[in-house]
């Protein structure tokens, strides 16, 4: 079963890079291993286009629409990622800011990382689900705190208590739902299955679920980074490596936001009202106008590009909150259009980083001169994560903002203010950063930039064709989620 | 039709040849009025027959648009006489002008010279350019606004239809041509280089404007430009009569009245002639930026009229 | 449904349009391949895209769907009386132009030469795009598409802060305007989620909800069009472009802002009231004013144009909202008269104003200035570019016979005509109104003869002018084709309008009677009024011929050249004309209200004395830096959110979590 | 009758962990935390095991054994380990003195219980109205976490967290299925021993435990 694949080979290659240390060819290994995480996961793609959702595993397991596609996507980017870290861990070694062991953990914990989260995609017990999310989590700390600066010590261990107590929340809600589940279902492991909840979710206790979702929704949106529960994500996605920073903003705030989601479902089902629907909205809203107007003081690049994840997860939850086929739609397509412009964003970022011998953007100028490559590539993504047809990420905000416009006027001003804001600030700054002259060095090794136009090159085609399998299957998943 | 073109061509060439007259009488009158012993009242004839047999002397590096103003604004101001109804009333040409197109011959003149102006390089060439088209950014929408007044009234734009409104309908008192009366004589004085605003007797770099735009013409393009600026007064003389004192225009048609119509136009411009040099006489010539102030109040008091029309005669 | 041939050579061209973008990044290596292929072969798509468009307003227009776009909503191009007629602009205007560039970027650098030709071939499709969609996404596409292209193309000489500054700005606000289109298509689908501009036509949306489209529409079109006040950032970057580039956009880009709003407001919404045209003439007559004005006292050659584009536009907003009044008044006829003005004036701004950019574009090219006070004299050095450059001039200024003089008689017909509004507050606002076009028409001529004379006129006002050289053939050829535009579009108006009744009738059901022949145009009655500029013009020349022919039988011609006289002053030299500040002055002396200027005088004891007068809007202070301030104080009150204290963090979440618990009981 | 008295020890019990809980609160001493902390997980497997003994749920004895493990023996023990070796064991003020935490304290358990009360007459389970108890524990840990201005004291915040979620697993539903159970506790662990580690790359770095140090990552 393609499944077992899935999530083993990733904790395998975990174990296996953990005993093989950084000799000379680790980073291929660890490509290597991405890339059949990616192989197994298109199967399973496969199977599930072909066959529609199955459970797995006596119901352990349950890939449907909505989680398959989530799959995909991070095998995906886990994958491409993985292919960025190559040039870049060597340049980082070269520089000397990393020694061998601390490469080993790198690599070793990349791979349990991806394995958590797609542990947590896949799983059907929402208790699973706390403990990979929780497990996702500590895998990364120590990549945050990878360099040892006291910055990035302190980056991860706020991102470790926050998230630790966020998730802590979590788990207190997923007591609650357990206990208004072993009431209907019975006592014993099935009755944390979401399948089984999802079945009976009518009949689940409304007041229990309600506060059951209010602490899902801290925990989770903890690590979504809905504001005010942010504060950790810019500092981690600013102090740590640059493919730490790309999937924790690609990825994990996805898995988190899938629980959250996940939740929602059975809580809507149970309360009937749409509780759940405002609290995403105002939690979405205020993310994205908040994150705007922080982008808008940045001057380290990746600071200002954790900012701007904030701003589009906050979006996609807003979407989402406001249900219905068109905004779920919407939602799974942002989330997804994210993903890879702003990984994309961060490898080019990176690099840019590096040539510069700095994050603020200050030291970065005229990037196309010295790098044309890089250059662009930085300058496309910005655009493309701005909003801008053809580019894929304006599709899903056309779906949102005119959906909002006819469902929800009263949000639209916010919206707008919002986007002008973060258009005029990331762009300002950005702008310069890829124009002008320079005087900055030329990189050692030739830059991997092949993810880079291979995601803003999807983006781009997602921008004027989606597929239709693949539009039938964001449709069913917004089925799903209550479309 | 045939006997509407033989009209139409007589008149045209009536005014260029009246123009000069017309001048020579305004001369005449201020003299008297200012007591000194008058000109003949041909002297601008003989002015422009001297000039056309002096050597012209251009500047080394005039380009050839210098040398073709004087043509082009004669030509406009002929156009210009050819479309306003001075003694008949039908004139086939003018359908293909009407009153806003006059403004733009106007304008097409006044710009030509400004070019020509500022060709030389010269710093009072452009000097006058930059005050002739001060004055007139403001003359000009004041005198359509003129125009619009008389074309409300008259429901068109046309001028032998306005003449022919104001003239041969039933006698009506408009008082918002009042104001467009005011206004005109303001913009017209603007616009001939006349005291209050200009004075087209002097070479004086502080106040001249019209002058300082000619300076560096000479010979046969000053003999044109000159006449054409005897034209331009006479053209808006009869303006002044086709809108203000219309009666005895010959109506479309009839050549009985024509002689009556001659005799008419030829009285008007006396009075019109000695009223203008009157006016120059009493009243003194303003600083350059008091002339903003002059047109904008013509402006203003021909808006008025049309604001009038809107509220009495509606 | 037969496939409609037109259309789909639009499309075709559009793809083939593309095709060279592409082929063009190829050729980063070589450049003179593509000013020798890539955009003379872009040209003629130009010339086709005008077929198409001339066809589309003649053959009943027709629509298909593109299996591209979102799932549920793939492109829609349609191409009906009104895209045909932008795309005749479009055209045209683009032939010429892109014919010039084949010459005018000869000289440019391999590398960034592939690249402009790429984004320029990408804008140029991109706005055909935007003329035939018909559905809000495929117009979004195509909108920001062209802002993006025109963006690069702005930036092409990015090493230049003040060019950063300007693209930035621009693409600043064309990107909000695009975010209010947005929200304006958002209320426009009344309802029900459908996207596509047929079922848009169809939506019954309350006044209330049309008119917040109408105003999210007007914004976001007027921030394209340079609309006062959210004109600032078009004098920073049509300047910055390169010409060919500032011509597109003054002549084209915006001008698809016109079409936008004439969709949205007379093909998608189904009602129209009355004070939207009040409020679009008064904006519209307050750009007017403001451009010329400013126009006027400007001292960089191409920010004058760009300023008097502003004019331009709105003048021609004008004529929108007067068409609304009538319109809504019912006033068919009248309404008829003034869109025909407007789209009359749409189509000379796009010839002339073109013209003028890129014969200032020669000048810059030869002598590789744009202030004018290092310029004057080039008349005699670059003769074909001033002549053809004279003929915009006066085009622009609206001098009979050219084609300027038309639209503007048009429309101040349509003021002659207005009483007996159903407003009794409108019949005062006219003459005003007309007052006020009248004046913006008198100073657009002031700022020609500023610009011509200072630029081609008097003595060179510096050493290098000495040996300008004219433009080579391409550009020639191009200005001629723009020029021949003006000109004919000046003294063929009846024809025009025949071809413009297609547009009003699909709008307005109304088409505009001509009561003359092609010869004389007479808009409503001959009684009325008429005007026959080929009679005008051949009587012109009538009597200059005349006029000369008999100079010279009178008159001897013997010719003496000499110093100019200047009133016996002997030391004459060039620095003693008017510089383009001291043209300005009257202008800045009279509306000093409206303007910021920053002045360097010179020092007495200067041997070489300069003066520096620079004038700038105060909207800018008066409106956007209070915004931009206020913009940075929330984002200091955001900043406090994140203070590095992870107590605080804590407290955060908790409270949240307190707050939601006790919220959701 | 026998299920009265369990019941009352129980609750006994649970009263115990909300005064340990307020001693923590008000606590000075890091050693005295750590103590404190052990006797929190004490009094849990102590109520866990009974619940499990009364009601027969037998897979609650696990979790029982594995609260001993690991929160009565190994953390502590790890804990008074890394305070002799970084040696921070001295009094460390609290952000707010200990009064207004304590009255703070007051409010949010009458608050817990208010949220508890519909819950827990809803449940079925013998120990439903020690829920509210376990809610209020959880939320003075947090008001701890806040309070506290050194790394260790957070962290046994944040276990003490943790033992209020389980006990109130325990209370509203005998437990969480095993497997979850097993789950969170492995993560526990792992967690711990990462922010082992994590202690001494801080103190190594800045010195010191002082949470005051890494307050450089902010907006300025």
């Amino acid at each position: 079963m393609e499944i077992y694949w899935v999530l083993g080979i990733p904790l395998a290659g975990g174990l296996f890079l953990a005993l093989w240390g950084n000799r000379g060819n680790a980073p291929e290994i660890n490509a290597l291993f991405s890339l059949l995480t990616l192989l197994a996961a298109a199967a399973l793609t496969a199977r599930i286009v072909a066959e529609g959702p199955i459970m797995v595993g006596d119901g352990w397991f349950f890939i449907d629409s909505f989680n398959v596609f989530l799959v995909a996507l991070t095998a995906f980017v886990a994958f491409t990622t993985a292919l960025f870290s190559r040039p870049y861990m060597r340049i980082e070694k070269e520089h000397g800011r990393l020694n061998d062991q601390r490469l080993r953990l790198y690599h070793a914990s990349y791979q349990i990382f991806i394995g958590a989260m797609l542990l947590a995609l896949t799983t059907n017990n929402m208790g699973i689900l706390w403990v990979s999310m929780e497990g996702a989590t500590l895998a990364t700390v120590l990549l945050v705190s990878l360099y040892r600066t006291p910055a990035s010590l302190e980056a991860a261990w706020k991102y470790f208590i926050l998230c630790g107590v966020g998730i802590a929340q979590a788990l207190f809600g997923t007591i609650l739902l357990y206990f208004a589940a072993e009431k209907v279902l019975g006592a014993g492991g099935t009755a944390l299955l979401w399948t089984h909840l999802n079945g009976v979710k009518e009949q689940l206790e409304p007041t229990v679920l309600s506060l059951a979702f209010v602490f899902l929704l801290v925990g989770y949106g903890t690590k979504v980074g809905l504001a005010p529960l942010h504060n950790w994500l810019p500092d981690a996605h600013a102090e740590g490596p640059t493919p730490i920073s790309a999937v924790l903003s690609g990825l994990l705030l996805n898995v988190a936001l899938y629980a959250v989601m996940r939740s929602k479902v059975l809580v809507d089902g149970a309360l009937g009202t749409d509780l759940a629907g405002n609290l995403m909205m105002g939690f979405g809203l205020l993310s994205v106008v908040v994150a705007a107007f922080l982008i808008k003081r940045q001057t380290d690049v990746k600071r200002m590009f954790a900012y701007s994840s904030i701003e589009h997860m906050g979006l996609v939850t807003f979407a989402f909150g406001m249900g219905g086929a068109v905004a779920s739609f919407a939602g799974l397509l942002h989330m997804t259009m994210h993903s890879l412009t702003k990984s994309a964003i961060f490898f080019a970022v990176g690099h840019a980083t590096q040539s510069a011998g700095t994050q603020l953007m200050d030291g970065i100028r005229g990037l196309i001169k010295t790098h044309p490559t890089i250059g662009w590539s930085l300058m496309l993504g910005t655009v493309a994560i701005l909003g801008v047809p053809p580019f894929g990420v304006f599709a899903s905000e056309f779906l949102i903002i005119t959906t909002a416009m006819h469902e929800h006027p009263w949000a639209t001003p916010f919206l707008l203010t919002a986007l002008g804001v973060a258009f005029a600030s990331i762009f300002g700054k950005v702008q310069p950063m890829v124009f002008g002259e320079t005087e900055l060095p030329r990189l050692p090794h030739q830059p991997a930039l092949t993810p880079v136009f291979v995601h803003l090159g999807l983006v781009l085609m997602l921008g004027l064709f989606i597929p239709p399998y693949l539009a039938d299957w964001y449709r069913q998943a917004a089925a799903l989620l209550g479309g | 039709m045939t006997t509407g073109i033989l009209l139409q061509v007589l008149q045209t060439l009536l005014a260029i040849l009246l123009a000069p007259l017309l001048m020579g009488w305004v001369n005449q009158c201020r003299a008297w009025l200012q007591g000194r012993s008058a000109p003949p009242i041909t002297q601008p004839y003989r002015v422009i027959r001297k000039l056309f047999h002096k050597d012209a002397v251009i500047a080394h590096d005039a380009s050839p648009l210098f040398r073709f103003a004087p043509y082009m604004i004669f030509a406009c101001m002929a156009l210009a006489a050819g479309i306003v109804p001075t003694i008949v009333n039908d004139l086939p040409f003018s359908p293909a002008a009407d009153v806003i197109a006059l403004v733009g011959i106007f304008a097409l003149a006044r710009v030509f010279l400004a070019l020509a102006a500022m060709d030389i390089g010269t710093s009072f060439g452009t000097l006058g350019a930059r005050r002739e088209m001060l004055i007139s950014f403001l003359a000009e929408p004041a005198l359509l606004m003129v125009f619009f007044t008389a074309s409300l009234i008259s429901q068109s734009t046309e001028l032998p239809v306005i003449v022919e409104t104001l003239a041969h309908k039933q006698f009506v008192i408009y008082p918002s041509l009042a104001f467009a009366a005011v206004a005109f004589w303001m913009v017209s004085t603007a616009e001939n280089a006349r005291i209050p605003v200009d004075n087209p007797t002097t070479h004086l770099e502080l106040t001249m404007i019209h002058e300082a735009m000619i300076l560096e013409y000479s010979a046969r393009h000053l003999a044109l430009i000159e006449w054409a600026v005897a034209l331009k007064l006479f053209v808006y003389s009869a303006l002044g009569i086709a809108l203000f004192l219309p009666w005895g225009i010959a109506q479309a048609g009839d050549l009985a009245a024509l002689p009556l119509a001659v005799l008419a136009l030829l009285g008007k411009l006396l009075a019109g002639g000695a009223g203008l040099a009157f006016l120059e006489t009493i009243s003194a010539k303003m600083r350059l930026f008091r002339a903003p102030e002059f047109l904008g109040t013509a402006f203003l008091l021909a808006v008025l009229g049309m604001l009038t029309h809107f509220i009495l005669e509606v | 449904m037969p496939e409609p041939i037109p259309l789909q050579w639009a499309w075709g061209i559009v793809l083939y349009w593309l095709l060279l973008a592409g082929a063009s990044l190829l050729l980063q290596r070589r450049g003179h391949l593509v000013t020798s292929l890539v955009m003379p072969l872009g040209a003629l798509g130009a010339l086709a895209i005008a077929a198409v468009g001339v066809a589309g307003l003649v053959l009943p227009g027709g629509h298909f769907v593109l299996p591209i776009g979102l799932p549920d909503l793939p492109f829609h191009l349609r191409l009906d009386a009104l895209s045909g007629f932008f795309l005749v602009l479009l055209g045209g205007a683009a032939f010429g132009v892109t014919v010039y560039a084949v010459g005018y970027f000869r000289t440019m650098a391999a590398g960034p030469l592939a690249l402009l030709s790429l984004w320029y071939h990408l804008f140029l499709a991109g706005m055909v795009l935007v003329l035939l969609a018909d559905d809000a996404y495929a117009f979004m596409v195509a909108w920001e598409l062209m802002a993006l292209s025109s963006y690069f193309l702005v930036t092409t000489d990015h090493k230049i802060s003040d060019i950063r500054r300007a693209g930035f700005l621009y693409l600043l606000i064309a990107h909000v305007g695009a975010v209010s289109l947005l929200l304006c298509f958002g209320v426009l689908q009344g309802g029900h989620g459908a996207y596509t501009f047929d079922y848009m036509r169809s939506a019954e949306l309350t006044p209330f909800w049309a008119s917040v489209a109408f105003l999210l529409a007007l914004f976001g079109f007027g921030a394209k069009a340079g609309l006062v006040p959210m004109h600032v950032w078009l004098p920073e970057a049509h300047p910055a472009a390169p010409s060919p580039v500032s011509a597109l956009m003054s002549g084209v880009m915006l001008k698809t802002a016109i079409y936008g709003l004439l969709r949205v407001t007379f093909d998608l919404l189904n009602v129209q009231i009355a004070w939207w045209g009040t409020l679009a003439l008064a904006l519209g007559l307050l750009t007017a004013l403001y451009g010329v004005i400013f126009a006027a006292v400007q001292s960089d050659m191409k920010r004058l144009l760009a300023w008097s584009s502003i004019e331009n536009i709105g003048i021609i907003l004008a004529g929108f909202g007067l068409t609304v009044i009538f319109f809504a008044d019912g006033k068919g006829a009248l309404a008829a008269l003034t869109m025909t003005a407007l789209l009359y004036h749409a189509l000379n701004h796009a010839f002339f104003k073109g013209l003028l950019f890129v014969g200032t574009g020669s000048v810059l090219h030869s002598t590789g200035v744009r202030h004018m006070g290092a310029l004057g004299g080039l008349i005699r050095r670059m003769p074909w570019t001033a002549w053809l450059t004279l003929v915009g001039a006066l085009a622009i200024a609206g001098m009979p016979p050219l084609n300027g003089f038309v639209s503007e008689w048009l429309l101040l017909q349509a003021f002659l005509l207005t009483p007996g509004l159903a407003h009794n507050y409108l019949n005062m606002v006219i003459p005003v109104a007309a007052a006020a076009i009248a004046m913006a028409a008198a100073l657009a001529a002031y700022v020609m003869v500023k610009f011509f004379g200072v630029v081609f006129l008097g003595q060179p006002r510096a050493e290098n002018l000495k040996h300008a050289h004219d433009a080579g053939w391409p550009e020639r050829l191009g200005m001629l084709w723009l020029a021949a535009a003006c000109v004919l579009l000046g003294l063929f108006p009846a024809m025009v309008i025949d071809a413009l009744a297609p547009v009003t009738r699909l709008l307005i059901s109304q088409t505009l009677v001509n009561d003359g022949n092609w010869l004389f145009l007479a808009p409503v009655s001959a009684e009325r009024a008429s005007y026959a500029p080929l009679v005008f013009l051949l009587v012109v020349l009538a009597v200059l011929l005349v006029t000369f022919l008999a100079v010279r039988r009178v008159y001897h011609g013997r010719i003496r050249r000499a110093d100019p006289w200047d009133c016996g002053y002997a030391e004459q030299d060039a620095r003693m004309q008017d510089s383009a500040e001291g043209f300005g002055q009257p202008i800045r002396q009279v509306f000093d209200v409206f303007m910021r200027v920053e002045r360097e005088m010179p020092d007495p004891f200067d041997r070489k004395p300069h003066y520096r007068g620079d004038s700038r809007d105060k909207i800018w202070l008066l409106l956007y830096q209070p915004i931009a301030d206020l913009a940075t104080w929330l984002s200091a009150q955001a900043g406090r959110l994140q203070h590095g204290r992870i107590q605080w963090y804590l407290v955060y979440s908790f409270a949240t979590l307190i707050f939601l618990l006790v919220f959701t009981r | 009758m026998a299920l009265s008295y369990t019941l009352q020890v129980v609750n006994l019990l649970a009263a115990l962990l909300l005064l340990i809980a307020f001693a923590m609160l008000s606590q000075r001493r890091i050693a005295g935390l750590v103590t404190l902390f052990a006797w929190q997980g004490g009094a849990l497997a102590a109520s866990t095991a009974i619940v499990a003994w009364s009601t027969g749920q037998h897979h609650l004895y696990y979790s029982a054994v594995l609260t001993v493990v690991l929160k009565v023996v190994a953390m502590p023990w790890y804990f008074f380990r890394l305070i002799k070796r970084l040696d921070v064991d001295r009094e460390v003020e609290p952000m707010i003195n200990i009064p207004t935490t304590m009255l703070i304290g007051i409010v949010l358990v009458i608050f817990a219980f208010n949220l508890a009360l519909p819950i827990s007459q809803m449940a079925g389970t013998v120990t439903r109205s020690t829920l509210g108890i376990a809610m209020a524990s959880v939320l003075l840990a947090f008001l701890m976490m806040i309070t506290r201005s050194k790394a260790i004291p957070q962290v046994i915040g944040f276990l003490a967290m943790e033992n209020g979620l389980f006990f109130a697993a325990t209370s509203a539903s005998y437990g969480m299925p095993l497997v979850v159970e097993m789950g969170v506790a492995l993560d526990v662990l792992v967690g711990v021993f990462v922010l082992g580690i994590f202690f001494f790359q801080i103190r190594e770095t800045f010195d010191s435990l002082d949470l005051k140090h890494m307050e450089k990552l902010k907006e300025r």
